[in-house]
């Protein structure tokens, strides 16, 4: 029987694993097979673990295993574990990574098998990333997992890929190299001469960053990871992007890749750099508030596009994420904590969700469709339940975490938190519009039209299954929070005693 | 432990359990699912009146949400407010519930609305059995949701479906005041030191030993969201074209109960009141109770006329609930330094006006499944013979609205008109002019639809409906009489009951009579005006004063589409313009094709020729001499 | 032998190494200035040729003789970059029949 | 000059020590000989036999990396053998051994004389791994010169092709010139160190110890200040680094397959091995004048070469522009070499991905050039990823190590780097590198997109497309060494411990 | 008498690179090439180098000018074919001109020499013997090398191949 830090390996490495043996040509009805496993694996492991994960010291890291890659000189080891952070951001990696995996096997793209092979390899870079308590391997399997994403976009995307595949490659590069250099700067300045982020936390408790250097490496992480995670102005990738993007890729990078940012603020950057957070939090604030929440929000509601449209919402919910870490507390900490694993569910399922509703209109122009509820009213179902979740509505684990990040952000501003909620009523009305013209009314012209030539079916096994893991998740989470919240509060509670060492400093 | 508690929890999670069935397994079997939904709603009803008739009162919660010192409770508090809310859902409920059962009979879709009645039925008992604000506001917004799902149960008709986004956008709006109010009142109950909280208790706790900071503000933002769900003005707009929904939907949601929330949740919270704020509740609800009767004036839809009849009783609760004065009574049993009166008169009239208002929608339901979906009163006439229960049971209806005395609605619209009166006199005044409005446009509505020949052939093969129609009704037409008398009130409220204003002697003369004059202005201006025909004949005899009124409906609608069309979807398209063209275009893609250009004119120095190549050379040479020199 | 310069010289290493650095100039000038690739040539041999002199200036100024044994490898150096460079000139007028520098700019860009 | 002087000289002329030297050498010339002996049709052979040659060196000398050096110099302080000189070695003959696989590819298809090629390759070799291990001057000077001249000739050794002359014209003239700014460099330090007896023994400024110990007690000196620089100068021409960069395109462009691959890797490596040694064991006291001049030279080449591949189609003038921000980079790591003392094997870690993955990349140009090596626009490899899956594969294992993307190696390269340039506070570099990283990303990954995402795209309607020039067949022994390239590079990025233990971790 | 020497000798080598640089005739500039070697010869005797300006002559003289000459004249690039100076070219040369300028001047009024020994005596030719077969031994058997590929470039370079016949020039 393997230990449970062995487990945790394994979940990394059956992706990794599955998608080495494909590359080197194994037969396409075995691919699939394989595949499946692979994709189904890491979930069952991660539920396991969560099932294991001792709540009451969520704040150190549980089934810890270290492997050497010949950087133990530079303190760099592949150091695996998770957290009370860590643990969420795990579980929603591997459960979207199902979803899309399953999504994936059936969906008969063109050259399933490298199709496959990129998911898989992305699959297994997610799970790395929230398992690695090496900063250095945090930012290693982002990339890894980065990587499938340009090419997904590039060779199976929709309009505009080109372009798209570019500008994500390009933007993304920019954001992960500052992040990069950010990680670098911790790794430095610390004086720990480790990625180790155990060593690190000690040694910058041992003797401290001064606030310049806090100051510097907060606001290069914040614009690294900013960029990664679609702080405005820079976010205009995202819509593309996901706009062009294969569904499978689009539901994991939207789901799970881009929480790479906040999960690194949240985990890193704010018990490490407490002075340098707060110095940004402010102009993080105005930025995250007006830009991503108001005018994106408004842009969203300007949208034909429906996959564009879930693009910009997605920008614009991270602007909520982007609100609670700029409170700097452990309410609002962990309220982003609870909405990223919300937000990536439920933002996945729209992605799955709209690629279905494709199939069946053959468009993603709103002002084409209509009336599609009246021959799949299943498939309508799972879409206004995933536009409830993301609109914030209570049941699904999106209201928790908005309410939690409201809370937080009242004591920090109450004037932003009025523009935070009003963006909940923006966010109303265009999940709602959306709804309602591909769903709801008489069915529209070109509806009628293609279901002429190929009459629509309702959602089938192959779609219903992974919608259902989502749903799930998302229901579960939404009735129980508290699964989430309390390793989370565990584990912010703590970083939150470490960072009152660094209490006497802020008066210099 | 309470014992009881097990009851109130059961009584939430029943209508859950319903609807989670019927969504996963029962999608396809209508009537089962009919069936499963219906004995959950009997269960409930059965159990509301165990709990009430018990007299066990209690509360308890358990932890739901912890971030640091923030923590979310679900919780119970079942005292002698949430005993008599929880019958009237309970109880009405299950009558629609039955009522459902014939209406719905032949409808493809009848799982999902048997579904969307079991949510709205656990949404509601949240509400009801909620112990705090955070745990109302997450049942508020289910509720919110179950009214969407309802109201957009017909969602091939393109009006059903706008209707249902705009009531859940309108809902969102109020909701946005009542989020903020609720975060702004759990940090100010931490400025003394001691733990937010937002528990119904501990509030009246703390209010009791003193008075929260920023009183004014938390009240008001909080009734924004009263203003949302119980259709106050100005968000009232989305009432009357919830009627898109099926009958039972308008009776149960959208008369009965989930507007009546609003009101539920104010007198929760009253503890949270100061004067000034219940200065501006009472204003709100006074010319929303006006506004509402006159558009019903010019309505010829049946369920139109019901619906701003709606309105314009909630206007009264809400009136009746801001003029409540600060003065000590005691609230269950705790000291309360706030109001208590408002509640007492507010719940009185939600309590009566659930009955009627419920027994006038079904009759509806009843007229419009009798008349083959037929909704234009002027084309109805002469039912009374062909629906005589129908006729009977609507009739005692109208009777209790109007307020005709020894009829529910009598007793609860003089605690009001008495309470006004106390209070003030200008709302008094436009309270009582409702009152005549409303007995004039009622008996309007029963004159044309009821007495008369027949005017179309739908109105002709009209037919009594089934028994399980009928029965509701009568059941409901007991209630609309009896619920009045004290008997049977103070026995459903309990304490609440203790704080219905009592008249004195001479008070009680003046709003006998002033209720009594009301009502026969208003009746009988109704009988002489109309005669059965098949157009309106005021509209014909007072073309101007019609058309100022229809102005009046539609002005809220006019601007809110203004607002819609013009304002923010223009704002949108500018934005998404500037974003698209601005900074994606302009910014992105003008850096980007500024590096372009920048690395053609560096990849135009690669002239081919050898001489530029070595004018480079002796740049190289000459900057390192500089550098040997020490020139930089 | 006996030393030519049997008394001390008014122009000592400076001056050799002054002139040393005109020619290394001209050479430079000369590449920079010339069109024929030839006549470039020469003056890139120019430039090895004044390194050379400055060389020999400074090995005898220093008194080592590792200077004038490394002219040898320079001068040998310098023959063979000759053949080489000729035979590329010439080839390349076989093609193109021409050894003007502005006519030889086909990579470009 | 006593006898017993020239007796311990000619003691210290050990000639085991330059086994590999040697064996390369003569290896060379047995390539003569056997041109000579061998009849016409047998010819085909020798190509076998260079590589025969170079690979068993290249074995001999792995497997006893670490046992024959001591650190002291031989021939009398011309050559000394050392930790990083043994690396050079191994790296000129690694890429060696991968330009002559390429040869194997490019050569048969042009009317070229064989045997002498791989000569040449080979006596550059030699020269290379002397050069990298030079202590002197003279033998610097002697050895760059070989190396050089043998350039001359590979370059324009297409000799019927006038863009291959024309290339070879622009490399001799501008060598020509470096080599004459170089050698007056060496002459000023010659100079300005003049006669230094110690122990009896005369010391010239040829000799690198001597210079050091000079520098040492007169940083200021002009004289020698000037020198130095102009030697960096020369050295900077090899490298690519601006100003000194102008030739590289034209050269890549004109230049063989196999010769611009030579030029890209061995020769970019030979300029920093020297520049290495100089800089840390030669220059090291004139730190306050190097560092600024190497950070500029450093910032101006990361802009300016990865500007100028920005819009570049030419996928040869592509790699040349690209391996000028390489040499950057590599810039970067040498300054931070002043103060950080593991980022010298940082550099060469980061010289062997970049070996590592331009050979791949070289390797599927060599192929995808087609019959008569013309196919060298981007436009060219639309479709190669559907047409031939494999060569895809490797271009984008490739040009992704290239561009720094984990989990490849480069990328282990360029953090290194990074985290040597930050421990040694060149924050500014730094910025500039990584904005060039980025600008990097868009045409490296337009290479990618060209070869793999041009798929569905139909000709243009009207003109009848061109018909493509099919790639070259692929054998087996191309597969192998081009999959063994992707496999090392994919491993080393998840792996670096081969590599890193052997170069960092002393 | 050594400094007028060295004054002649250096203006006769200076002026004649001069000249190589402007004269208009290729075949000229060859001719002033070699009288510039000679001016610089002389420089080498001048300073005890008497081998080293026999060595320049003979191979600079006598094979590199001549191998210049018989190129150019192999060539036949007439006359006309030099070009006028360009504005800009002149320009930019002349800035070029201006910077060197400075260089030397910083270079002889900056450079701190070493002092001189106090007299040297005038090198054998054992001595240059001695040096090259026992400390520049290396150095020497490279140079072979080097010259050994230089001839084969050459070779490789002008050898006409089996196949008889021009091909057509590439322009591409």
């Amino acid at each position: 029987m393997l230990s449970n830090a062995q487990f945790l390996q394994l979940a990394i490495a059956t992706p990794l694993g599955a998608a080495l043996i494909i590359a080197c040509g194994l037969p396409k009805r075995f691919a699939v097979k394989l595949a499946a496993v692979a994709f189904t694996l890491p979930a069952l492991i991660a539920l396991w673990l969560w099932s294991q994960f001792p709540a009451e010291n969520a704040h150190q890291y549980s089934f810890l295993s270290t492997t050497y890659t010949g950087l133990a000189d530079f303190g760099i080891s592949l150091k695996l574990g998770l957290n009370g952070i860590a643990l969420p951001m795990f579980l929603l990696a591997a459960l979207v990574g199902a979803a899309a995996g399953f999504y994936a096997l059936r969906s008969g793209a063109e050259r399933l098998k490298l199709y496959l092979l990129l998911l898989l390899i992305m699959h297994g870079g997610l799970l790395g990333v929230f398992a690695s308590v090496d900063i250095f391997f945090f930012y290693f399997f982002h990339e890894l997992a980065l990587i499938p994403t340009f090419i997904m976009v590039g060779v199976w995307g929709g309009r505009d890929r080109h372009y798209a595949a570019m500008k994500l490659t390009i933007y993304l590069t920019a954001g992960a190299m500052l992040s990069l250099l950010g990680l670098i700067a911790l790794y430095v300045k610390s004086g720990a001469n480790s990625f180790d982020l155990i060593e690190l936390t000690d040694a910058i408790a041992a003797g401290g960053l001064d606030v310049r250097a806090q100051n510097w490496v907060g606001g290069l992480l914040l614009l690294g990871f900013g960029t990664l995670v679609s702080l405005w102005p820079l976010h205009t990738w995202a819509p593309l992007g996901y706009g062009a993007a294969p569904s499978s890729a689009a539901m994991l990078h939207a789901g799970v890749l881009k929480k790479f940012g906040l999960y690194g603020l949240i985990q890193i950057a704010l018990p490490l750099l407490p002075i340098g957070m707060q110095h940004w939090a402010w102009k993080l604030a105005l930025l995250a508030a007006f830009g991503n929440v108001l005018v994106v929000g408004f842009v969203t509601l300007a949208q034909r596009d429906l996959k564009q449209m879930l693009g910009y919402s997605s920008v614009m919910h991270m602007g909520y994420c982007f609100l609670g870490i700029a409170c700097y507390s452990v309410i609002g900490s962990g309220g982003v904590v609870l909405l990223m694993v919300a937000h990536g569910l439920s933002v996945a399922l729209l992605f799955l969700l709209a690629t279905s509703v494709h199939h069946r209109t053959h468009s993603f122009d709103l002002a084409e469709m209509g009336g599609l509820a009246q021959k799949t009213p299943v498939l309508a179902a799972f879409f206004v339940a995933a536009t409830m979740a993301s609109i914030g509505l209570p049941g699904f684990a999106n209201f928790p975490g908005e309410l939690t990040v409201f809370v937080a952000l009242w004591k920090f501003s109450p004037g932003l938190t009025a523009v935070a909620v009003a963006g909940v009523v923006i966010s109303a009305v265009y999940g709602l519009r959306a709804a309602a013209r591909i769903f709801f009314g008489p069915a529209s012209e070109q509806l009628q039209r293609v279901h002429a030539r190929h009459p629509p079916t309702d959602l089938d096994w192959r779609e219903k299954l992974p919608a259902l893991i989502l749903l799930a998740a998302l229901l579960f989470f939404g009735f129980y929070p508290k699964a989430i919240s309390q390793p989370v509060d565990q584990a912010l509670g703590h970083s939150a005693a470490t960072q009152a060492l660094f209490a006497p400093m802020k008066t210099r | 432990m309470h014992p009881m508690l097990n009851h109130a929890i059961l009584v939430l999670l029943l209508p859950l359990a319903s609807a989670a069935v019927i969504g996963l397994f029962l999608r396809r079997q209508g009537a089962l699912a009919a069936w499963i939904s219906t004995v959950t709603a009997g269960t409930i009803a059965a159990i509301s009146i165990i709990l009430l008739l018990h007299g066990e009162r209690f509360e308890d919660s358990v932890e739901w949400l912890r971030f640091g010192t923030f923590s979310v409770s679900l919780g119970i508090k079942f005292d002698d407010l949430a005993a008599l809310m929880l019958f009237i859902v309970g109880f009405v409920g299950f009558l629609i519930h039955v009522f459902s059962l014939g209406y719905m009979h032949d409808d493809p879709a009848r799982a999902r609305f048997f579904g969307g009645l079991s949510i709205f039925m656990f949404s509601m008992i949240g509400i009801v059995l909620a112990d705090n604000l955070f745990m109302i506001f997450i049942f508020w917004e289910l509720v919110g949701f179950s009214s969407w799902l309802l109201i957009n149960h017909y969602h091939e008709k393109q009006s059903a479906a706008d209707a249902s986004k705009k009531a859940f956008i309108v809902n969102r709006v109020g909701d946005f005041g009542f989020l903020l109010g609720i975060i702004w009142c759990y940090y100010a109950t931490s400025s003394g030191g001691a733990a937010s909280t937002v528990n119904f208790t501990e509030l009246a706790k703390l209010t009791a030993g003193g008075a929260l900071p920023h009183g004014e503000w938390i009240a008001l933002l909080l009734f924004c969201g009263a203003m949302g769900k119980s259709a106050q003005m100005p968000l009232q707009v989305w009432l009357p074209d919830a009627m898109e929904g099926p009958t039972p939907v308008s009776a149960l949601i959208h008369a009965a109960t989930m507007v009546a929330a609003g009101i539920y949740m104010l007198c929760r919270i009253n503890v949270l009141m100061v004067p000034s704020a219940l200065e501006v509740i009472t204003w709100v609800g006074t010319i929303t109770a006006l506004y509402a009767a006159l558009c019903a004036i010019v309505q010829r839809d049946i369920k139109k006329v019901l619906a701003y009849s709606t309105l314009s009783q909630l206007g009264y609760m809400v009136a009746a609930f801001g003029l409540g004065s600060t003065s000590t009574y005691a609230l269950i049993d705790l000291p309360v330094a706030t109001v208590a009166t408002g509640v007492g008169a507010a719940m009185f009239h939600l309590t009566t006006h659930a009955f009627f208002k419920a027994l006038l929608f079904l009759g509806s339901g009843s007229v419009i499944i009798g008349c083959h979906h037929e909704q234009d009163i002027f084309k109805m006439g002469g039912l009374r013979s062909k629906m005589p229960v129908t006729f009977f049971t609507f009739t005692i209806g109208v009777l209790a609205i109007i307020g005709l005395p020894f009829f529910a609605g009598f007793f609860s619209k003089d605690a009001i008109l008495y309470l006004a009166m106390e209070k003030n006199t200008a709302v008094f005044a436009i309270l009582a002019f409702t009152a005549v409005l409303t007995s004039f446009y009622m008996v309007r509505l029963w004159k044309i639809t009821f007495l008369g020949e027949t005017r179309s052939d739908a109105a002709k093969h009209a037919h009594e409906s089934g028994f399980s129609m009928t029965l509701p009704l009568v059941v409901l037409a007991l209630l609309s009489v009896a619920g009045g008398y004290s008997g049977v009130f103070d026995r459903l409220a309990g304490s609440v009951a203790g704080l219905v204003p009592e008249p004195d002697a001479s008070g009680h003369t003046i709003i006998l009579l002033v209720s009594l004059a009301v009502m026969t202005v208003g009746a009988s201006a109704a009988l002489l005006f109309y005669q059965s025909a098949a157009t309106d004949t005021l509209e014909e005899k007072f073309r101007f004063g019609f058309s100022w009124l229809t102005w009046l409906k539609e002005s809220f609608d006019r601007a809110y589409n203004y607002y819609v069309a013009k304002v923010q979807q223009r704002v949108a398209m500018l934005l998404n313009f500037l974003e698209q063209i601005f900074l994606a275009g302009l910014i992105i893609r003008g850096l980007a094709g500024f590096v372009g250009l920048i690395g053609y004119g560096a990849r135009a120095v690669y002239t081919g020729s050898l001489h530029t190549y070595v004018f480079w050379f002796l740049l190289g040479a000459a900057l390192l001499w500089a550098f040997a020199a020490g020139i930089f | 032998m006996t030393p030519l310069l049997a008394t001390a010289p008014v122009y000592g290493l400076p001056s050799y190494l002054f002139v040393s650095a005109l020619l290394f100039a001209i050479g430079f000038f000369g590449v920079l200035l010339r069109k024929n690739t030839l006549v470039i040539y020469m003056c890139l041999e120019l430039m090895l040729l004044a390194s050379t002199l400055a060389l020999v200036a400074f090995s005898k100024f220093n008194g080592t003789l590792d200077g004038n044994v490394f002219v040898f490898f320079v001068l040998t150096i310098a023959a063979a970059e000759v053949a080489v460079g000729l035979a590329i000139i010439v080839a390349l007028f076989r093609q193109r029949h021409t050894v003007q520098v502005e006519e030889l700019n086909q990579l470009k860009h | 000059m006593s006898t017993e002087f020239l007796q311990a000289v000619a003691d210290s002329n050990q000639w085991w020590a330059l086994g590999p030297e040697l064996t390369v050498a003569c290896g060379a010339l047995a390539l003569l000989v056997l041109e000579i002996l061998v009849p016409k049709k047998d010819l085909r052979f020798v190509p076998h036999l260079a590589v025969l040659t170079l690979l068993s060196t290249l074995i001999v000398v792995a497997l006893n990396f670490d046992q024959t050096f001591g650190g002291e110099a031989l021939f009398g302080g011309l050559i000394k053998l050392s930790a990083p000189g043994q690396v050079a070695r191994v790296f000129f003959l690694l890429s060696s051994l991968l330009v002559c696989f390429l040869a194997t590819i490019c050569l048969p298809r042009a009317r070229a004389p064989r045997v002498e090629f791989y000569h040449i390759v080979l006596v550059v070799t030699a020269a290379l791994m002397l050069l990298a291990q030079a202590n002197h001057f003279v033998m610097f000077f002697v050895a760059l010169e070989t190396v050089t001249i043998g350039f001359y000739i590979l370059v324009s050794y297409y000799r019927e092709r006038a863009l291959s002359l024309e290339a070879g014209l622009k490399y001799l003239v501008l060598g020509a010139l470096s080599s004459a700014i170089l050698l007056f460099g060496i002459v000023l330090l010659y100079g300005a160190v003049g006669r230094v007896e110690q122990g009896g023994i005369v010391h010239t400024g040829f000799e690198y110890g001597t210079v050091l110990a000079f520098l040492r007690e007169n940083p200021g000196n002009f004289l020698a200040t000037a020198g130095a620089l102009l030697v960096l100068g020369g050295v900077a021409f090899k490298i690519g680094a601006f100003p000194f960069q102008i030739w590289v395109p034209d050269v890549y462009q004109g230049a063989p397959t196999p010769v611009t691959a030579f030029l890209a890797v061995s020769s970019k490596a030979a300029g920093f091995a020297v520049l290495l040694t100089l800089v840390l064991n030669v220059f090291a006291p004139l730190q306050a004048v190097l560092v600024p001049v190497l950070s500029l030279l450093a910032g101006a080449t990361i802009i300016f070469g990865n500007l100028s591949a920005l819009t570049q189609r030419n996928t040869k003038r592509l790699m040349g522009l690209s391996g000028v921000a390489h040499a950057g980079y590599l810039l970067l790591g040498v300054i931070a070499a002043f103060t950080v003392p593991w980022a010298a094997g940082a550099v060469w870690f980061y010289l062997f991905t970049y070996l590592l993955a331009s050979m791949a990349v070289f390797g599927v140009m060599a192929y995808v050039a087609g019959p008569d090596d013309r196919a060298e626009e981007l436009d060219d490899y639309a479709q190669l990823a559907k047409d031939r899956p494999f060569l895809g594969g490797v271009l984008a294992v490739g040009v992704g190590s290239l561009a720094g993307i984990p989990p490849l190696a480069g990328f282990m390269g360029k953090l290194l780097l990074f985290v040597a340039a930050f421990q040694a506070q060149l924050y500014g570099l730094l910025v500039v590198a990584v904005g060039g990283v980025v600008v990097s990303i868009f045409y490296y990954f337009g290479w990618i997109r060209a070869a793999w995402f041009e798929i569905w795209t139909p000709p243009a309607p009207g003109a009848a497309p061109a018909p493509r020039p099919s790639p070259t067949a692929l054998p087996f022994i191309g597969v192998v060494t081009l999959a063994a390239l992707v496999l090392a590079t994919v491993l080393l990025g998840f792996y670096p411990q081969p590599l890193a233990g052997w170069l960092l971790a002393r | 008498m050594a400094d007028t020497l060295f004054l002649l000798l250096s203006a006769l080598t200076v002026a004649t690179a001069l000249l190589v640089v402007v004269n208009k005739n290729a075949v000229n500039a060859a001719m002033f090439l070699l009288l510039s070697l000679v001016g610089l010869a002389g420089l080498f005797v001048l300073l005890d180098a008497p081998l080293l300006a026999f060595v320049l002559i003979l191979v600079y003289a006598g094979a590199v000018v001549a191998l210049f000459l018989f190129i150019i004249m192999l060539l036949d690039t007439t006359p006309g074919s030099f070009k006028a100076f360009q504005p800009l070219t002149v320009t930019a040369a002349g800035l070029g001109a201006a910077l060197l300028g400075f260089g030397l001047w910083s270079l002889v009024h900056r450079a701190v020499l070493p002092l001189a020994p106090k007299s040297v005596p005038v090198p054998t030719m054992k001595q240059y013997a001695e040096l090259l077969f026992t400390t520049y031994l290396l150095p020497v058997q490279v140079v072979g090398f080097l010259l050994l590929i230089a001839m084969l470039g050459v070779i490789v370079l002008s050898k006409k191949y089996t196949e008889v016949g021009e091909r057509r020039t590439e322009n591409r």
